[in-house]
């Protein structure tokens, strides 16, 4: 369905170069739910926005292939580019920004993505798809005629869904859609996509941080740290079995609901990404370092069925 | 100094100033400026070596009224655009920090104040007070209406930094009012201080030049806005004495230029909307 | 026995001024005690809107109630003199949420340690101030040559939320109101600070309120915990009780709502409850009723009053009418004795 | 909430009305002795063109206000006057009333101030926008710099410049007045393209300068906008350039650009009188000139009142305007 090989993207700021997605390397099987789960600054969002070649300087995208059904995205022209968003490969916004048009109405949205991809519809048919697509989230009809700032943040969120979903894309890629989200909401939007997911029989991309909601709604999970992708493996295995020393003390530091006093943070801090420390960027903070992590970076690969890791020691 | 290599319009500004500045003092070596009052010099003359910027009708020796004229204009200008800063900024601090009804009187204020066209109220008052002005009180009438835009601006920026962390944070370290004031707020305002200080600066001249131009000046004094009055009185450009309205023209095209670039290149500094840090 | 701090019948409500008609209940009638010779941590979980930063910023000071009094060791706030108001700056402090804001970007992150030592005079000597200031950073697990003397630009969210909490420490306050410490903080930095949370409790004997919206963070760290919905509490009490047991069905529909780290898949079966009406007007009775799934026709008359149904916790729902009635003076929530 | 916010805009109205009302009766007093009276005098000692209305003028005036009466007596009976618009005589050509002669030049200034400003806005706008969008032709860069020397000086500095290359030494254009001096005002092309000739300056010292504030203010409006989450949500649902450029970009970057306008228009107005009065343009300008000349106190008063309550009237339609332009403010009130 989808195969990205050794995607790089740097930022040329005045501080110096930034690694900000560095060789990532994975493929999407059809109508599987991929998860991306790093902290601030591991490169996730950048490696999403990518995919689509959204990447605005001073950031560059300097090597790396993107396939969607065997095309090569990256040669594409601007125009065709333009075509696959939405029709390929859709966007699901962040929950906390405000993706929507403040001055534009809900349906005006819906239907000028349709349009530019010379969808041609009477004015009637337009209203039913209209109707159809905001039912098949969750919103009433009349949400079609309401400006953005009239809508809750999670009916907002559905909005965007239903827009994604406009041209039955075959990929979605959702950016923390439900980041600044209540609970209660977040169970909701993360229902709906799902819903719409099976509908149409598309694969998802969640990119995100918070390790729960991935384990409870994607198949396959990698992580990511310092702008690499240090794990990829089968979501039940990464929470029972997980292979990188990172991985393991990421979910020892989740407070559980479970047991009191079980949680302990990881020592040390974040490494800024324009100067990593040599070998493998974890190295500061793990506790089972040897010279070679110092030394030599290294690179993922196939520890079990399935599963694999950037560690030496793995 | 490397500083100032990146930010080109406050170098303009600079240089734009300081070559007017040195005109004005290298002009009151070299002329008498006594010679700007009228009949010190032969009518009409076109620009030559005894007379560089030539003669007007009442026989004012052209380049003397410019060297004259200049500071006075400026000085009305920084007159009454410290003294609108200052009273803005005073008001703009203490309704953005204290709100409640100073804030509602204060607002109400400058929104209405700043839809009425300033030059004509300016007008009303210059009419009114047409005893023999002086270049101080034309300060003054113009500095009455130059606090308005800074209120404004300042207190918009001071509501944009009030709710802000750091000043809660401040007032839960002990701080007072007038101290978070001073200390917090204060220098985060300065960079827009300064482009607002001669931003009103260059609208105080404005509106001096304008009132003189309509003959509400200082009628005995040589300032650049009272020459051109004169011009326009004489039919300097029917008549093609050109010089006579070259000099005021291009030094207030240097005044206006240089000041316009000197806000632009603080406001740069105020937001620099080019540094972005990853 | 008088209350530290205490929050007595308070209401708050925004907006309504002349111009703007639409006034949002902040807080309705809403009391907390602190009891101040057993120092605890009290959690206050809430969505956004629940009011649950309001309460925040009335307990500090920072807001007047609409009604209702904020007590400091007896004495209404409303009416405390200046001395009155610089003990109680002491001895009650802050952690705010955004790392981001707090420093004001002109001066080094050093103004905000050196400032409250100035103002309260919490040091005869420079050197004095110096140590003091040493000690508490490294309370928080940062070395001070690598953190003092840097912008907060230079410094990462987690180094300078750390700052933050170094400052509250610094005063050596009775009562910490942390409000969202470690939301903007990344999850493996989120447990150093919660755990310095932790220490300075059992060691200091500091109070802390912990107003978050993350119930497992909540679970964590704090003794008691306060479950508000829309200004009103809902369920308060001991927080085995209420996270292993809840009882209000919002409770239960927080609780069922948050995605769990664990290989189980439990979240995503169960159907979604009914679709979040919009914000009606607030109607009279129970505030949760629109959404509630075992509303009943009581539930719309009257707003329900608290049901003490355990040693350790209250509820205000109807379904809990059998269980004795919490009079009026009794500030939530009463801890077990 | 729309019907609270408009009412609450007329009442802004109202309140501008009233200020310039009481700032036209109070200033002049500020002076101690009545302008009036004052102005009478110094008229007697000149012996002015108008000798034989004289004693005339003074009866009717000395009734009109009666002078005895205090202060506020008077006040009010000129707030009377004011609201049925009667600023009674002009002293400098007495047989008129002020609001005749008023009546004449508004349709000039109109004319010039409403042209150019829409002009500027409207080119500005457009350049400004067209400026910050990547996709735009590539010598639209080299505009800049002029545009923003240009934006820096007074409009009537450029009016003298402009009048002395096109006028006087090309003599291309008409350098003084609003229409040739032989000619009669009628509703012929002729006389049409005759105003038009001599209006072409004025305009041009207004438009070129302001043009450039305007791009100015939107270019920035448009880098700012073009940062927004809706504007990358937008390229992400694969939308053409140019939907994004005009429905997302400059839809949202017009709103402050209106408001602004309504700001500036004060600062418009006092730069066209300005001009008016160097190029001799027969609007309220060049009659405000004479009146400040001639010292004709009723006159000043009622330009400056009319002024004021004209520029009142367009921003109140600004205002009424706006919530069409943004939603959100009819929904939650300014």
């Amino acid at each position: 369905m989808l195969s990205v090989r050794d995607l790089v993207v740097h930022y040329d700021t005045p501080l110096g170069r930034v690694k900000a997605a560095d060789r990532i390397s994975f493929s999407l099987r059809a109508g599987e739910r991929l998860g991306f789960a790093g902290e601030s600054g591991s490169g996730k969002s950048t490696m999403a926005l990518a995919i689509l070649r959204m990447i605005k300087p001073p950031g560059r995208i300097e090597a790396g292939e993107v396939r969607l059904d065997g095309q090569n995205l990256m040669t594409l022209n601007d125009e065709d580019m333009r075509r696959v968003r939405l029709a390929g490969i859709a966007l699901i916004p962040q929950g906390s920004m405000n993706a929507l048009n403040p001055v534009m109405r809900v349906k005006e949205q819906i239907i000028d993505a349709l349009r530019d991809h010379g969808v041609r519809l009477s004015g009637r048919e337009r209203d039913v798809r209209v109707r159809e697509l905001l039912q098949s989230v969750g919103l009433r009809a009349d949400v079609a005629d309401m400006f953005p700032h009239e809508l809750s943040g999670g009916m907002k969120q559905r909005a965007c869904i239903a827009i994604g979903i406009s041209l039955r894309p075959r990929v979605i890629i959702a950016d923390e859609p439900t980041s600044a989200l209540d609970v209660v909401v977040q169970k909701q939007v993360m229902e709906t996509l799902a819903r719409v997911q099976e509908n149409l029989g598309a694969s998802v991309i969640l990119v995100g941080h918070d390790m729960g909601l991935m384990a409870q709604f994607v198949d396959r999970l990698g992580i990511m740290y310092a702008g690499k992708l240090i794990e990829v493996s089968p979501v039940r295995e990464i929470f029972t079995r997980p292979l990188h020393p990172y991985t393991r003390m990421l979910i020892a530091s989740l407070p559980s609901l479970e047991e009191k006093g079980t949680f302990r943070g990881i020592p040390g801090l974040l490494p800024l990404l324009r100067d990593l420390p040599p070998g493998c960027a974890f190295h500061p903070r793990c506790p089972h370092t040897v010279d070679r992590c110092r030394t030599e970076v290294p690179t993922l690969r196939e520890v079990r069925p399935d599963g694999s890791a950037a560690c030496h020691l793995v | 100094m490397r500083y100032l290599r990146r930010n080109p319009s406050l170098v303009v500004g600079i240089v734009l100033l300081s070559a007017l500045a040195l005109f004005v003092i290298v002009g009151h070596f070299t002329v008498d400026t006594s010679k700007s009052r009228p009949l010190s010099a032969p009518a009409v003359r076109a620009p030559s070596a005894e007379h560089p910027f030539g003669t007007d009708r009442q026989g004012r020796d052209l380049f003397a009224t410019m060297v004259a004229g200049t500071p006075l204009t400026l000085r009305i200008g920084f007159i009454a655009g410290f003294l609108g800063v200052g009273i803005g900024a005073i008001l703009g601090f203490v309704s953005a920090y204290y709100r409640g009804t100073v804030d509602a009187i204060i607002r109400g204020i400058v929104d209405i104040g700043l839809t009425v066209p300033g030059l004509l109220v300016l007008i009303i008052i210059a009419v009114s007070l047409r005893r023999g002005l002086t270049v101080d009180q034309m300060a003054i009438i113009v500095a009455s209406l130059a606090w308005l835009n800074p209120a404004r601006t300042i207190r918009a920026q001071v509501l944009s930094l009030r709710e802000r962390g750091y000043v809660e944070v401040a007032r839960l370290s002990g701080m007072s009012g007038p101290e978070i004031i001073f200390k917090e707020l204060m220098p985060n305002v300065l960079p827009y201080l300064a482009a607002t200080l001669v931003n009103s600066v260059s609208s105080a001249i404005l509106a001096s030049v304008g009132l003189e131009v309509l003959g509400l000046g200082p009628i005995d004094s040589p300032t650049l806005g009272m020459t051109l009055y004169w011009v326009n009185f004489n039919a300097a450009l029917i008549n093609g004495w050109w010089w006579w309205w070259a000099a005021p023209i291009v030094i207030i095209l240097v005044v206006f230029l240089g000041l316009f670039f000197l806000t632009v290149g603080l406001d740069e500094i105020a937001n620099p909307r080019l540094r972005r840090a990853i | 026995m008088t209350a530290l701090l205490e929050a007595r019948h308070v209401t708050r409500i925004f907006g309504g001024g002349f111009f703007d008609r639409s006034s949002t209940l902040a807080l309705d009638e809403f009391s907390l005690a602190l009891d101040g010779d057993r120092p605890s941590i009290i959690a206050v979980v809430g969505e956004s809107g629940s009011g649950k930063t309001t309460l925040g910023r009335l307990l500090l000071g920072l807001t007047t109630p609409t009604r209702g009094q904020v007590f400091y060791n007896g004495r209404d706030l409303q009416k405390m003199s200046r001395a009155g108001w610089r003990a109680f700056r002491r001895d009650v402090q802050v952690i705010f949420q955004d790392p981001y804001g707090v420093y004001n970007p002109f001066y080094r992150i050093d103004h905000v340690l050196t400032t409250p030592v100035a103002k309260f005079g919490l040091a005869t000597s420079r050197a004095g101030a110096r140590t003091l200031i040493d000690d508490v950073l490294r309370a928080v697990g940062l070395r001070p040559e690598e953190t003092l003397g840097r912008f907060p630009h230079q410094l990462s969210g987690g180094q300078r939320q750390r700052v933050m909490v170094a400052r509250a420490l610094l005063l050596r306050p009775r009562v910490i109101v942390a409000d969202e410490p470690v939301s903007m903080v990344d999850a493996s930095l989120r447990a150093t600070i919660l755990a310095s949370l932790r220490t300075m409790n059992r060691d200091l004997g500091i109070s802390i309120v912990y107003i978050t919206h993350d119930l497992a963070t909540a679970y964590q760290i704090s003794d008691t915990i306060v479950v508000l919905y829309r200004g009103s509490v809902a369920e308060a009490g001991d927080v085995e009780l209420v996270v292993k047991r809840p009882q209000h069905p919002y409770t239960q529909l927080l609780l069922s709502s948050i995605p769990l780290a664990s290989p189980e898949r439990t979240w995503m079966t169960e159907s979604a409850t009914a679709p979040t009406a919009p914000r009606e007007a607030i109607e009279t009775g129970c505030k949760f009723a629109g959404r509630c799934p075992s509303v009943a026709s009581a539930c719309r008359e009257m707003p329900p009053p608290r049901f003490q149904t355990d040693r350790g916790r209250a509820v205000a729902c109807y379904l809990y009418r059998g269980a004795p009635v919490l009079t009026e003076g009794d500030p939530w929530p009463r801890r077990s004795r | 909430m729309r019907a609270d916010y408009l009412a609450r805009r007329f009442a802004v109205f109202v309140l501008i009305v009233w200020l310039a009302a009481t700032l036209n009766f109070f200033l002049p007093r500020l002076s101690g002795q009545d302008p009036v009276r004052a102005t009478l005098l110094q008229q007697a000692q000149l012996g002015g063109y108008v000798q034989s209305g004289l004693e005339a003028m003074v009866k009717e005036y000395e009734h009109r206000f009666g002078l005895d009466k205090p202060l506020w007596v008077q006040y009010v009976t000129y707030l009377g006057d004011v609201s049925r618009f009667n600023f009674n005589y002009s002293i400098s050509n007495y047989p008129r009333t002020v609001n005749e002669i008023i009546a004449e030049a508004i349709p000039w200034t109109v004319g010039l101030l409403g042209t150019t400003t829409l002009l500027s806005f409207a080119i500005g706008t457009l350049l400004g926008a067209l400026l910050a969008w990547p996709g735009a032709p590539r010598w639209m860069r080299l505009l800049m710099p002029p545009l923003w020397a240009l934006h820096a000086i007074p409009f009537f500095l450029l009016g003298l410049i402009l009048m002395y290359v096109f006028a006087f030494r090309v003599q291309l254009l008409p350098m003084f007045g609003g229409y040739s001096a032989g000619a009669f005002p009628a509703l012929t092309l002729a006389f049409a393209g005759d105003v038009l000739a001599h209006a072409i300056l004025p305009a041009l010292s207004i438009v070129l300068v302001a043009t450039g504030g305007w791009a100015l203010g939107m270019r920035g409006m448009m880098v700012t906008t073009m940062g927004e989450d809706y504007v990358t949500f937008a390229e992400a649902k694969g939308l053409m350039r140019l939907t994004i450029f005009l429905r997302y970009c400059v839809r949202n970057a017009i709103l402050p650009q209106t408001t602004a306008l309504a700001l500036a228009l004060g600062n418009i107005l006092s730069g066209a009188v300005l001009v008016e009065v160097i190029f001799g343009f027969p609007g309220v300008g060049t009659i405000l000139f004479h009146a400040i000349r001639e010292n004709d106190h009723f006159l000043i008063q009622g330009i400056v009142f009319t002024v004021i309550v004209a520029l009142g009237v367009a921003t109140l339609i600004l205002d009424v305007l706006y919530p069409l332009l943004d939603p959100r403010i009819s929904y939650r009130g300014a």
